[in-house]
């Protein structure tokens, strides 16, 4: 076998790469482990079409709008940086985190009316589920609005490996992913 | 970083994204059975979910590795999903 | 597509670590072998805590009722407390640590020649975050209502309400350190797997990949797509347990056997981690002293696939009589009898390799040969349990705890002591004393089984887990003798562990210094100096020319070729 | 080998038999696997001890003409796996597959270190009037099958019952179940298998299992008022 160079390569991918799909491949775990609770129960239980009827759905449905156009914004983020036009990167980047911010600030205030409406995680187990579940996913939008801040700021070090922009952006679109199907488990079915 | 593939078109993939949120949110309007209009509020989920892998993730651009990853945990989720059902779903 | 280059990593990192002081180099290190130190440390340190926390356990059921020497007498409440706390800390606080922690990270990128593992801040992370887990299991000892008592599986409503157990902000904190724990072993685990895949040396092809990582790779990836259930289920308890949400209290459409499939989900597949890495260690040891390649690489290999992929369809063997849906049973029974052919394979393949071989005896073949001799009783008896009629009787008896003492200790004590004989020299540049290692094997091997064997048949007797106090029970006394021998016994094996202690520590202060390869291997890791430098390799990546385990050539000179294409000047 | 069905308590119940025939079955499989697999082991130990002048061959065992001193003994070790299922699927489906109709149900709910045996009475509804309790005692006619209805009321708690090879969780909020049939009068201890807290090691009972005539005359102490009933059908 001829003797390479460099390593020994693994289908071209870069170690960052296979990193961080390993790592939604243990979110995926997390939140399935969720979801997959989540229906059982809700196949079984009684009452709880009628518990989700008190959800907000258009707080939800432009929640999923937010985060939609947020996963455009950050991979249109990464194909300016590949371009190598640090304005774009910046503008985009800039979008994606304010976009990540309105999603929470809706979810805030649809917690507050819940809550007001008396409906809280101890009310339920519908609610524990939901408030549980959409909770955890808030955290993950927050943790992934800190990393596009800390990339957004820190320029020489962004500048140095820039498929950490692609990394980030994989995190982002799978936190979306996740509430594409938050979204119609809890508010829709 | 990925090489400069035919880069599919973000824009028009938002519109489809946008396009079936819209698609599901309507069938959860749909009159008559329950189980028809689930099933399409869950089929508008997938395609998102799909697109959203696919094209922003550039998962079309990876070799089958990635794949793998990705979808070994989903296939565990269901084993779990499935498991739990008697017990859940469709006890006393 | 360029790969990412080395040389991004080495420049500014080697300096660093070059002139660093006694912080840089050891406590905020990113260096994969002193991080793998560090796991060491906090491993042998719950080992030790965890040890002795079976002396009043122990004690207790000998002579139930009698004061313990500097304890005083064990309540029922303490010794649900013990019992907890022995489990948690023996499965999550010195098995994963040592196995994968110390062993995983000093190994991987040695034997795949890389320099550090692929995110070496992530790793120094790990390690930080599971200290922080330590810590917060140990303030949960001092904590007012005591540490968690409802069992290391920590059954809701048991675990869900304060006032079941008692023990308010222990439970609560011992949630917390597992929550902490499964974070740091997702950095350790998405680390191992980058590395071994991404960053071999070159000629480093997968299929020349030693078995001990593979090994640590199966393990890592059990690991990485079984606990994410088990943590969404200890984010609901703790959420029932600190807000009062309704996941796991019954009759408000929560339900509690949703936390027995979720943590089983996690917990069967939790021990395959533990017995895939000793697996791996042992199949390193084997060749090496019996100067002969392990038997059948690639089909091993497949067997461990075989392993990692059937153990995710087994847990609901825990759950036989738990309420659970009687039909789901005998599936379950199924897979869960079928997952003894993988694991036979691989121990017939161990067996297979001293099949005309030159055996030696050193201490970390005895313990690698202990480990199979265990490990052989420890899997027939786990077919009793896989069975599901049979396991409506042996569920929560004694047999059971036999039968995991069996398998766990075998594989975390003996597997980990042959590769820690093993690879003491590589670690540390110091020689172990043969003579106090062939000591501790004998005394540790002949007072585990005196301690473990007889709890098969008071398990047959009837004698249930977790019992506090046998007196009550008529139908134990007459086997009361066999709690005593067994606790006599569990004392002997601790102290059997002082040949260890003394053998490790006068090493480490006045021990021989260790050659480059003292056990002429052929692997990545006995190529290099030991204790290796940083960086490991100095200028050049090592150049990869055969597989692991090529011993006793025909043809060859000497009975071993060295994994790596020596170099210019001459090995 | 020592005899390890000495080791059983005195199996009382009529599926009592089938748990044990699976046991031994597995008892023996797993003997002679034992004995062949640490014998080779052994023998290998010491055949192949390094010896000077002698070289280990080297045999890499990944051909298939090598492989298949593995691939036998596996297939064997298979086959035995699926023999075991086929005997123990029956026994699975004797005592928990199915409830064989029975004229005498028990409701047991495990508390907090108390089992709280609950009698149907004569009417054999409970919740009626002529329900009796009992603190962790269980009694029954020998030779009946009598069905058992679980309950918890705090904890997960599980019914043991050693000598009967009877053993079910009891789950709050859900209920289980099982039956069994006596085939021996005598006093037979209860426990609780399932961590349930502070005194789970206290929580035994008595199962007392009487001869027929003893037990009418237990019933007819307990529901004095209804011995008119008793005699019409036999409770």
């Amino acid at each position: 076998m001829a003797i390479q160079v460099q390593e020994q390569p693994f289908y071209g991918l870069t170690p960052a790469k296979v990193g961080i799909w390993w790592f939604l491949a243990s979110e995926i775990m997390l939140f399935g482990g969720f979801i997959a609770s989540f229906v059982v129960f809700r196949l079984g239980a009684t009452g709880w079409a009628e518990a989700a009827r008190h959800l907000n759905v258009t707080i939800g449905i432009v929640n999923t709008l937010i985060l939609l156009t947020s996963s455009l914004t950050i991979v249109l983020a990464l194909a300016a940086i590949q371009r190598g036009d640090e304005a774009a990167l910046r503008r985009f980047l800039g979008l994606t985190i304010l976009l990540g911010c309105a999603f929470l600030g809706f979810k805030v205030i649809e917690y507050t009316g819940e809550l007001r409406a008396g409906y809280a995680p101890w009310t339920g187990t519908f609610w524990s589920f939901y408030y549980a579940m959409t909770g955890l996913h808030a955290l993950h939008v927050l943790g992934g609005i800190v990393v596009n801040v800390v990339l957004l700021v820190t320029t020489e070090w962004r500048r140095r490996s820039p498929h950490r922009i692609e990394v980030a952006g994989l995190y982002w679109h799978f936190v979306d992913i996740v509430w594409i199907f938050l979204f119609p488990l809890l508010y829709l079915a | 970083m990925t090489t400069h593939a035919p880069r599919s078109n973000y824009v028009a993939i938002w519109v489809w994204l946008v396009l079936l949120m819209a698609a599901g949110v309507a069938a959860s309007f749909l009159p008559g059975a329950r189980a028809l209009a689930v099933t399409a509020i869950f089929a508008t989920a997938v395609a998102k979910a799909l697109l959203v892998a696919l094209h922003y993730m550039h998962l079309k651009l990876e070799p089958w590795v990635i794949y793998a990853i990705a979808l070994i945990p989903v296939t565990l989720v269901a084993i779990l999903a499935l498991t739990l059902l008697p017990d859940f779903s469709f006890h006393h | 597509m360029s790969p990412l280059p080395q040389s991004g990593m080495s420049a500014p990192h080697a300096a660093g670590h070059g002139e660093a002081g006694f912080w840089r180099a050891y406590v905020f290190s990113t260096d994969h072998k002193t991080i793998a130190k560090q796991y060491l440390a906090w491993g042998l340190f719950w080992t030790v805590v965890g040890g002795l926390l079976t002396v009043p356990m122990r004690w207790q059921l000998a002579w139930p009722g009698s004061d313990v020497p500097g304890w005083g007498v064990v309540g029922a409440s303490e010794y649900n407390v013990l019992v907890t706390m022995h489990g948690t800390i023996m499965v999550f606080f010195v098995a994963m640590p040592i196995l994968l922690g110390a062993f995983g990270n000093f190994l991987i990128p040695l034997m795949v020649g890389a320099r550090d593992m692929a995110f070496p801040r992530l790793n120094m992370l790990s390690i930080w975050v599971f200290g922080l887990a330590s810590l917060v299991l140990l303030v949960s000892f001092f904590v007012p209502g005591g540490a968690a008592s409802a069992g290391w599986t920590g059954y809701p409503p048991l675990s869900g309400k304060v006032e079941y157990t008692g023990s308010n902000w222990g439970l609560t904190l011992w949630l917390l350190a597992h929550a902490l724990e499964f974070a740091a072993f997702l950095m350790g685990g998405v680390n191992f797997l980058t590395t071994a895949l991404t960053l071999r040396a070159p000629g480093m092809t997968l299929m020349r990949m030693p078995l001990a990582v593979w090994h640590q790779l199966a393990a890592t990836l059990i690991f990485l797509l079984s606990v994410g259930p088990l943590i969404a289920g200890a984010v609901m308890l703790l959420l029932d347990r600190l807000i009062g949400t309704r996941f796991y209290v019954p009759g408000s459409g929560g339900d509690p056997l949703l936390w027995q499939h979720l943590f089983w989900f996690f917990g069967h597949p939790e021990v395959y981690v533990l017995l895939l890495p000793p697996v791996g260690f042992v199949c390193e040891v084997l060749p090496v002293f019996s100067r002969k390649p392990i038997f059948g690489y690639r089909w091993i290999l497949w067997a461990t696939g075989g392993v990692v992929g059937l153990s995710f369809i087994v847990w609901a063997h825990h759950m036989f009589v738990s309420g659970m849906d009687p039909r789901l049973a005998m599936p379950f029974s199924i897979s869960t009898i079928l997952i003894s052919v993988p694991v036979a394979w691989v121990l017939f393949a161990m067996i297979a390799t001293l099949w005309r071989g030159s055996i030696s005896f050193e201490t970390p073949m005895l313990f690698a040969l202990g480990f199979i001799a265990m490990f052989v009783f420890g899997g027939l008896t786990g077919i009793f349990n896989g069975s599901a009629p049979v396991d409506i009787y042996l569920r929560g008896t004694y047999f059971v705890v036999a039968h995991f003492h069996y398998t766990l200790f075998s594989s975390t004590v003996f597997g980990a002591f042959a590769g820690f004989y093993y690879w003491f020299p590589k670690m540390f540049g110091r020689m172990l004393s043969e003579p106090l290692g062939k000591l501790h094997f004998w005394l540790t091997v002949v007072f585990f089984n005196l301690t473990f064997f007889l709890m098969h048949n008071i398990g047959l007797a009837g004698m249930a887990r977790r019992t506090a106090d046998p007196r009550p029970f008529e139908m134990l006394q007459p086997h009361q003798w066999i709690n005593e021998w067994a606790t006599v016994a569990s004392f002997l094996l601790l102290a059997a562990q002082i040949p260890f202690v003394v053998n490790v520590i006068r090493s480490l202060v006045a021990g021989a210094p260790a050659p480059v390869n003292p056990w002429q291997a052929s692997t990545l890791e006995w190529s290099v100096a030991s204790p290796p430098p940083h960086l490991n390799w100095g200028e050049a990546l090592p150049v990869v020319e055969r597989g692991p385990y090529e011993y006793s050539v025909p043809g060859e000179s000497q009975d071993w070729l060295p994994q790596r294409r020596p170099l210019a000047t001459g090995a | 080998m020592v005899n390890w069905m000495r080791w059983f308590p005195e199996n009382v119940s009529t599926y009592g038999g089938d748990v044990d025939s699976v046991f031994a079955l597995i008892y023996w499989v797993g003997l002679v696997w034992f004995v062949i697999t640490l014998g080779t082991f052994g023998v290998f130990l010491v055949l192949y001890r390094r010896r000077q002048g002698r070289r280990a061959f080297y045999i890499t065992g990944e051909p298939l003409r090598q492989a298949t001193w593995i691939l036998v003994p596996i297939a064997v070790v298979l086959l035995l796996d699926l023999w075991i299922d086929w005997r123990g699927a029956p026994a699975w489906a004797k005592v928990k597959g199915q409830s064989p109709p029975a004229e005498l149900t028990i409701q047991v709910t495990g508390r907090q270190f108390v089992w709280e045996v609950v009698y149907p009475g004569p009417d054999g509804k409970f919740g009626t009037g002529d329900d009796r309790q009992f603190s962790n005692e269980i009694h029954v006619p020998v030779g009946r099958p009598v069905r058992l209805v679980l309950k918890a009321g705090d904890v997960v708690h599980s019914l043991f019952a050693p000598n009967l090879r009877f053993k079910q969780d009891m789950v709050p909020g859900r209920l289980t179940g099982g039956w069994f049939e006596a085939t021996k009068p005598g006093k037979y201890e209860l426990l609780c298998a399932e961590l349930c807290g502070i005194s789970h090691s206290l929580m035994n009972g008595w199962l007392y299992v009487h001869p027929p005539e003893e037990y009418q005359a237990w019933v007819k102490q307990q529901w004095p008022a209804a011995r008119a009933a008793a005699e019409r059908s036999p409770r």
